[in-house]
């Protein structure tokens, strides 16, 4: 069904994914499996989007939204079957399921953004992460730590991480901290499954931790707070960006969570763009609680536009040009949305930035404490 | 109490014809006895009466089953047995996980009074004593004889008023066959009605006070217990006096490879 | 005639790949591939009456099996198909030593022990494995010929790509599968295995040595999974133990009831529905009622697929639990007789019927 | 040349209940041996004990010179010995067929891989196993119901296809636990026919747990009586039909 | 010692919920020879209509509500699908659960959706302090609640008729029906109770120091399958034990997860099933489950 014939008017080539004056971008996304709620905010995020973005002034975008339950069979299914109507890939989520694309998005010279930022997902050609690997997230996080005074060389931080690529290559990030501050870790690998987070807790009075570091998701961290309340563990928290959700600010440990908790992030929140969160529940008023993820996705939206555009202002919107186009992107600003980003290397952290934000009763639930900034270990964690 | 069937047809899976037209009463108080060879539908008969039928895929086509004015072809198996209605089914059907004890107080569930309970036991372990020794043994490892000794005695814990017995000397030893002899005619003086299924005719008509031989599904011969035990047929299938055997056996030749 | 009944759709399964798109393809090996696992699993529970639910285990080694020996040791891969599907055989080998100690549903939730632990080891192991993000699976090939996009082949103008190639794969290792099978029941080995089913005493006595036979259709059961699982990888390109989770072995348990406990084809059929469905329905959930696109307001595709299939095993359970092949018998039943004109007098000998199974089941407990 | 079946001094216990105690007695070739007693007396144990079901705690069974006590009960099988269950055992939902070829288990080669790729020596052996199966069937009057689903078959004659499954093993020694049970006169006289023209076809050693005591009589060249896992009779039918221990353990006066 | 304490309580509290969870199954078994793998859903379902109905009746009225609404839909189940089913064999039975499983579980989490739903206890997030050992007002409830829960049915087996009637049912339901025993009735009630109990463990799981209703509240029934199991499927005794064992090891498994390094990161979770595959091993039929014995 390829073929390389013009589908649009004007002087712009294109191929595949270009009908008229139509953009086709695929989202392989999680609407229903275990990453259902980021998947979703995600996914409004990059509708919000192109809801009124137009490339080149002039190509509306068309998103053809398949739902993977984060089944990589099913993933590879509907990427087969969309493959020969997308011009790229808007959003992929998953790590299982980005690997086991790379080669045909590579093959296909598909330029994707995954929803998360592992660092395996540097090495796809076409692929680009969107922020800090974790590893550089959090320690940046950590570097704020020390910045506030509240860690100090020689101290020890307790880490809780998922196992899988997101919450290892967080742990790297502390453990590279450790050995640059001669820092203790005691480590504590969980499952997405696992919800009380007592014994993890136990472990960490017992061994006397200054500070504890999550790359786990919002359950976990409500269980950490409950836990370390009932066992009198006062110590400051850290954490990426998926760790917190607004949601949690309704339960009764919001305000341990208010008083303890840093959040590392690629993303800025909504009390610094309230126009957008006026957008947001106006469009989505359905949605309870908009997390990071409708950022995110938004900010998903911004970059693509601006690799599209570039593209077309070189007169190529086809695949190829599409990925020359990517591959030749700087500095990209997205108007503080997402953290500044460098380009995209080959194995190198796309982005050295992250915000700090902390829990509060204001819209979105968080509230800036620190702008974007690079932290001290940040470069040499980026890789090459 | 009396029973009643009237041209009862019954059939499985909607297909195999079991009984194809009985009509047989059992008189308050009496011992009736059924006699018939294998798949003639003895087992199907008392499954009729006491509502075990469905639960096997059987249905009852036609007919009524009748004790004293109620029809019992509508209730399920729980409400008959609260009517008084005991059924020892084919193949004993003891509850091997259970022990020899909890058969028995499971006998007694239907049972309402304590006292006729307990009275209920005190005969079985009587009756069986090898049941009172092996109280705490599991069901399933009971021997064949002692199992069905079990099944009996579980059904005598309802305190029944009809008994249904099928093939109550199913595998147990001749003295024990002579004492389950006496049991049912005690049982039966004690003023429970008994329908009682038998390959032992012998016993079954010395016992009994009338008779029936099923015949694929049909009643083919019925009368007063001692009538039948002078009948020929009945002499020759059941009683096991033979004139001496005459027909031509297939004959089987020895394998070799 | 009977012949007729096979040719026809032989002939349509051939020239597929002239009529159908990639998408179709790519699922029609899946299915290929699922229903191969069913069959085997089918051997276990259906024939022998021992419940699994380390199925998934035995894929993951099959298809973790094949990328390492393919791989990392770059050994050519028709023979690292065969040696992952031998080393999943043996793993189920392995294992049937406490399947001889267990019975019924014990043997079934132990068997949870093996799926947990295994995700555990695989997990661990990264060198192998790849861990949690598994790792990508090396393309098939035989004597040389690349199971893949390249080089192009044309074929009566229809490209003749990766997803043509692997479906021709895919149905010759079923039939293969199928036929060994099949001949498995019938045979010596499968009376054998059908009267450890019911009575394992009865079979020891009859001279089956059951300790042994049990191990066997472990082996093959894990053996066939291990293929499924090979085939799993290839379809998808990369496999990480993730993908090997509890659910995959409900999945397969799901199949072959809803196939029909017992029957081969209804294996294969509940194969195709199990994979088939949440696909299909994802795929054209713009064109189905009640079901809206994803991030419509309605149902979304994935959870109607759900609904559907957990009711599909409710209700099959229920009403029909001869299953699909029951369901398939019934209808041939019937057309059969009709052709031949005469009334079907004798329902009783249909061995399809719900009924009579049901009255047999009564029987059966009434001898133990 | 058949062997002499030699119990000799058998134990078993279960728990409190010792059901045999040192139990000896011996079968002779090609003799119809009755196994009588009280219900729990340790019949069935004991054909489970001769046919490795159970393991005996102490005392040998030999079988001409094999140890029977010794093997498991598939090796038993292989060592020319087939029985029936008192309680059937059968696949209910398998034909008539089906059951008696699993008989000829240990009289077949075939394995998983022969089984499974369909070789040619599969198929032969398959018909020529089915022929003699059809043969057995016929002659015990099973030949109508080759292809029913044993579980809808009255308990009677469930009882001829568990005796057929036995014979088609073609054992040397046939162990039969109590095979008329719920038959009445006439199937019970027709059933002792089919035993003795066994015995005259094949020349086989029977042992026969039995409480039909006119079946024992008729059919029995010798008879050992058990009570309470003890042997307390062992003679000629006559002899032991007038035991007064018999009587009073097993007979009752009648 | 405090950190051994603390896990240790902690195990227990685990463990009290996971008993409870496992008796439901037992009582389930028993009563009906199924293997319910619904039983996950249950325990969702009582999360989630016990938060549900906390909104407008408050909490003291929504969680007798939520409970009652438990035990009613899994009394109905058994109703609608289970009594249809008897003398079905046991996989058939355990594979019809996973069918029920499979709609309920998609139901509630497309209910559930994203957001984390907090109950809200009247308790919160209180602590009880035992020396040096703290631990959640909830947990420390729930201990309570479980011993009275499982001393009333160890109790209601021992002295009443019920138990007996319900493993009669269990092994031959037709035959136990000729006892006067009524099956339809006697398996209801045990899958009323076995809804209850989950609600129950349900409305202290989703407390302090777990996060609220999730759907990962789920996965806690898959703890209890092996506690159930090693304990004894038809015992009792052995889901209070089942369910302290795999309690107390997972905990102490978290708590020194860098002392057991050696068996690679994350082994907490496959604790309880190796757990139970040794002590399979060793009983087949559970730590008090009846032993499966045949003869022939
Ligand atoms: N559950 C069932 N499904 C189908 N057919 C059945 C079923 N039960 C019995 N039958 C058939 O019904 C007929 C009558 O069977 P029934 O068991 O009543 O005979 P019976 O007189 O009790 O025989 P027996 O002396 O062997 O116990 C037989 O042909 C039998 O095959
Ligand atoms: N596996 C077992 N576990 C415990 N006790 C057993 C077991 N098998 C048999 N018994 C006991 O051993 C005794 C002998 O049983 P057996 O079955 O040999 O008796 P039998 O002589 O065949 O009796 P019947 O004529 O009633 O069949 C019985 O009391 C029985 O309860
Ligand atoms: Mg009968
Ligand atoms: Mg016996």
């Amino acid at each position: 069904a390829e073929n390389g014939s013009d589908g649009g008017s004007g002087d712009v080539a294109t191929d595949v994914g270009v009908e008229g004056d139509t953009i086709t971008l695929g989202v392989l996304t999680d609407l229903t499996g275990v990453f259902a709620s980021i998947g979703k905010d995600m996914t409004n995020g990059n509708s919000l989007y192109w809801k009124t973005a137009k490339v080149c002034d002039k190509y509306t975008v068309k998103l053809d939204v398949q739902d993977t339950q984060y089944v990589p069979q099913q993933g590879v299914q509907l990427y087969s079957s969309m493959k020969s109507d997308v011009l790229a890939m808007q959003q992929t989520i998953g790590s299982p399921i980005n690997a086991a694309l790379a080669k045909d998005f590579v093959a296909d010279k598909i330029v994707n953004f995954p929803s998360a930022l592992g660092e395996v997902l540097t090495d796809i050609p076409g692929t680009a992460v969107l922020g800090p690997t974790y590893d550089v997230e959090m320690s940046n996080g950590l570097d704020y730590l020390f910045r506030q005074k509240m860690l100090k060389e020689g101290d020890t931080v307790g880490h809780i991480y998922f196992e899988g690529e997101y919450g290892e290559t967080g742990l790297e990030g502390t453990r590279h901290v450790a050995k640059a501050k001669k820092l203790q870790v005691v480590e504590a690998q969980i499952k997405p499954t696992d919800q009380d987070m007592s014994a993890q807790v136990s472990q960490f009075k017992a061994r006397g931790v200054d500070a504890i570091a999550l790359t786990v998701a919002p359950p976990q961290l409500a269980s950490v707070a409950a836990a370390s309340q009932a066992q009198g563990l006062d110590v400051p928290i850290v954490s990426s960006a998926p760790v917190f959700a607004p949601g949690l600010l309704a339960g009764p440990t919001a305000p341990w969570l208010k008083s303890h908790l840093y959040v590392a992030a690629q993303t800025s929140t909504f009390e610094a763009h309230p126009d957008l969160y006026e957008q947001y529940t106006k469009a989505y008023p359905k949605e309870k609680s908009a997390s990071a993820g409708v950022i995110f996705g938004y900010g998903m939206g911004e970059v693509m536009k601006q690799v599209l555009d570039a593209a077309c202002e070189k007169g190529d919107l086809t695949r190829q040009g599409v990925l020359d186009a990517f591959n030749g992107l700087k500095k990209i600003d997205t108007g503080g949305l997402l953290v500044p980003i460098d380009g995209f290397t080959l194995g190198r952290s796309p982005s050295l930035y992250s915000f700090i934000y902390r829990p509060a009763d204001v819209p979105g639930g968080a509230t800036i404490v620190q702008d974007a900034f690079q932290g001290q270990f940040a470069e040499a964690l980026a890789g090459s | 109490m009396a029973l009643t069937v009237d041209d009862l047809h019954v059939s499985y899976g909607g297909a195999v014809r079991a009984l194809r037209g009985i009509s047989l009463a059992v008189p308050d108080g009496a011992i009736a006895a059924v006699l018939g060879s294998n798949g003639a539908g003895k087992s199907t008969l008392l499954r009729a009466v006491s509502g075990a039928l469905r639960s096997r895929g059987g249905r009852i086509d036609r007919g009524t089953v009748r004790l004293d004015d109620a029809d019992l072809s509508r209730l399920d198996p729980a409400a008959i047995v609260r009517r008084g209605v005991a059924h020892v089914p084919e193949g004993r059907k003891i509850f091997g996980r259970l022990t020899v004890e909890e058969n028995l107080r499971a006998g007694g569930l239907g049972n309402p009074s304590r006292a006729a309970r307990a009275a209920a036991r005190e005969r079985v372990h009587e009756l069986f004593p090898i049941l009172a020794q092996r109280r705490t043994q599991r069901g399933g490892l009971l021997s064949g004889g002692e199992q069905q000794m079990l099944a009996i005695g579980r059904a005598l814990m309802a305190g029944p008023r009809l008994l249904l017995l099928d093939e109550p000397s199913l595998g147990l030893a001749p003295k024990v066959i002579g004492q389950i002899g006496e049991v049912i005619t005690e049982i039966n003086r004690q003023g429970t009605s008994v329908l009682l299924i038998e390959q032992n005719a012998t016993m079954a008509l010395r016992v009994a006070s009338e008779a029936f031989v099923l015949d694929v599904g049909t009643v083919s011969l019925s009368g007063s217990a001692d009538e039948l035990s002078r009948n020929d047929d009945v002499k020759r299938l059941y009683l096991g006096v033979r004139p001496e055997s005459t027909e031509e056996r297939p004959v089987l030749s020895r394998w070799s490879e | 005639m009977s012949r007729l009944r096979w040719i026809l759709p032989a002939i349509a399964l051939l020239i597929l790949p002239f009529y159908v798109d990639e998408f179709w393809l790519r699922t029609g090996f899946a299915i290929c591939g699922a229903a191969i696992g069913a069959l085997g699993l089918n051997l276990l529970l259906g024939t022998t009456g021992q419940l699994s639910l380390a199925h998934s285990f035995f894929l993951a080694v099959g298809a973790i099996g094949y990328t390492y020996f393919a791989d990392s040791l770059g050994w050519p891969p028709a023979l690292a198909m065969l040696i992952a599907v031998g080393l999943a055989g043996l793993a189920g080998l392995a294992f049937s030593p406490l399947a001889a100690r267990l019975r019924g549903i014990y043997l079934g939730v132990a068997s949870l022990a093996l799926v947990f632990g295994g995700q555990h080891v695989l997990n661990s192991w990264t060198s192998v494995t790849g861990g949690f993000n598994g790792r990508s699976v090396p393309d098939f090939s035989l004597f040389g010929f690349p199971f893949a996009d390249t080089p192009r082949v044309v074929l009566l103008g229809v490209p003749f790509a990766e997803s043509e190639r692997l479906w021709y794969l895919g149905l010759a290792l079923l039939l293969g599968a199928f036929l060994f099978a099949r001949n498995l029941v019938r045979s010596r080995p499968g009376t054998a295995l059908q009267a450890v089913r019911d009575s394992e005493i009865a079979a020891s006595v009859m001279g089956v040595n059951v300790q042994r036979y049990k191990a066997g259709v472990f082996l093959v059961s894990s053996a066939f999974a291990g293929l499924s699982g090979v085939l799993y990888a290839l379809s998808i390109g990369s496999v990480a133990p993730e993908s090997f989770g509890l659910f995959v072995s409900i999945q397969y348990l799901a199949m072959v009831i809803l196939g029909g406990l017992g029957s081969l084809g209804g294996a294969v059929l509940g194969a195709a529905f199990v994979t088939a469905l949440p696909l299909v329905l994802q795929r054209y959930a713009d064109e189905l009622p009640l079901v809206t696109g994803a991030g419509g307001d309605g149902l979304a595709a994935g959870e109607a697929a759900r609904y559907l299939y957990g009711l599909a095993i409710v209700l099959v359970v229920l009403f029909q639990p001869a299953g699909l092949a029951g369901l398939a018998r019934r209808f041939r039943f019937r057309t059969a007789h009709v052709r031949r004109g005469t009334p079907d007098e004798n329902t009783s000998v249909d061995p399809g019927s719900g009924d009579r199974g049901r009255a047999l089941d009564d029987r059966d407990r009434v001898q133990q | 040349m058949i062997d002499r079946l030699e119990v000799d001094d058998v134990s078993v216990r279960f728990g409190a209940v010792a059901a045999l105690s040192e139990v000896s007695f011996t079968v002779e070739p090609g003799t119809i041996h009755a196994v009588i007693g009280p219900n729990g007396a340790g019949k069935s144990t004991l054909f489970n004990v001769l046919s490795g079901v159970y393991r005996a705690a102490a005392g040998q069974v030999r079988f001409g010179e094999v140890r029977l006590d010794r093997m498991r009960p598939f090796q038993v099988a292989g060592a020319g010995v087939a029985r029936t269950f008192q309680n059937i055992a059968l696949s209910a939902h398998q034909t008539v067929a089906q059951n008696l070829m699993l008989g000829r288990h240990h009289l077949t080669r075939t394995g998983f891989l022969a089984g499974g790729l369909g070789l040619p020596r599969e198929g032969r052996e398959r018909r020529k196993h089915a022929a003699r199966v059809a043969e057995i069937a016929e002659f015990l009057e099973l030949g109508d119901v080759l292809t029913t689903p044993v579980g809808v078959l009255p308990y009677g004659v469930q009882k001829r296809v568990e005796a057929a499954r036995a014979l088609c093993a073609e054992p040397r020694l046939l162990l039969l636990d109590e095979p008329v049970a719920g038959m009445n006169a006439d199937e019970t006289r027709r059933m002792a026919d089919t035993v003795r023209s066994i015995r005259a076809a094949l020349d086989i050693t029977i042992v026969l747990v039995e409480h039909d005591m006119g079946m024992v009589m008729a059919l029995a060249d010798r008879v050992t009586v058990l009570d309470f896992g003890r042997r307390i009779a062992d003679g000629t039918p006559d002899e032991v039909q007038s035991d007064p221990d018999v009587i009073r353990a097993y007979l009752g006066a009648t | 010692m405090t950190q051994f304490l603390s896990l240790l309580l902690n195990g227990v509290s685990l463990g009290a919920m996971y008993a409870l969870i496992a008796l439901g199954f037992v009582i389930i078994f028993k009563s009906s020879g199924v293997v319910n793998f619904a039983h996950g859903s249950f325990l969702l379902l009582g999360a989630y209509a016990v938060v549900r109905l906390s909104e407008p009746l408050g909490f003291w009225a929504g969680a007798l509500a939520g409970v009652a609404l438990t035990a009613a839909a899994a009394w109905l189940i058994e109703r609608l699908v289970l009594a249809r089913l008897r003398g079905s064999s046991d996989i058939s039975l355990a594979v019809v659960t996973i069918g029920i499983d499979i709609l309920l579980l998609t139901d509630l989490v497309r209910r559930i959706g994203s957001d984390i739903l907090n109950v809200p206890h009247p308790w919160g997030g209180d602590v009880v302090r035992l020396g040096d050992v703290g631990i959640s007002t909830n947990r420390a409830l729930a201990i309570g609640m479980a011993a009275l829960l499982i001393g009333g049915f160890f109790a209601a087996f021992k002295y009443s008729s019920w138990g007996v009637a319900m493993r009669a049912v269990a092994e031959d339901g037709d035959t136990a029906a000729l006892m006067g025993i009524r099956q339809g009735r006697v398996s209801a009630i045990a899958w009323l109770v076995a809804g209850l109990l989950a609600a129950v463990a349900a409305l202290f799981l989703v407390g302090s120091p777990t996060p609220g209703v999730s759907p990962a509240v789920y996965t806690v029934a898959l703890g209890a399958i092996p506690a159930a199991v090693l304990g004894g499927l038809d015992s009792t005794g052995g889901a209070l034990a089942g369910g302290l064992l795999i309690g107390v090891a997972e905990a102490l498994a978290a708590g020194y997860q860098d002392q057991l390094l050696f068996l690679g990161r994350g082994f907490g979770a496959v604790v309880p099933y190796l757990v139970m595959i040794v002590v399979l091993l060793v009983r087949p039929s559970g730590l008090f489950g009846t032993r499966e014995m045949t003869r022939v």
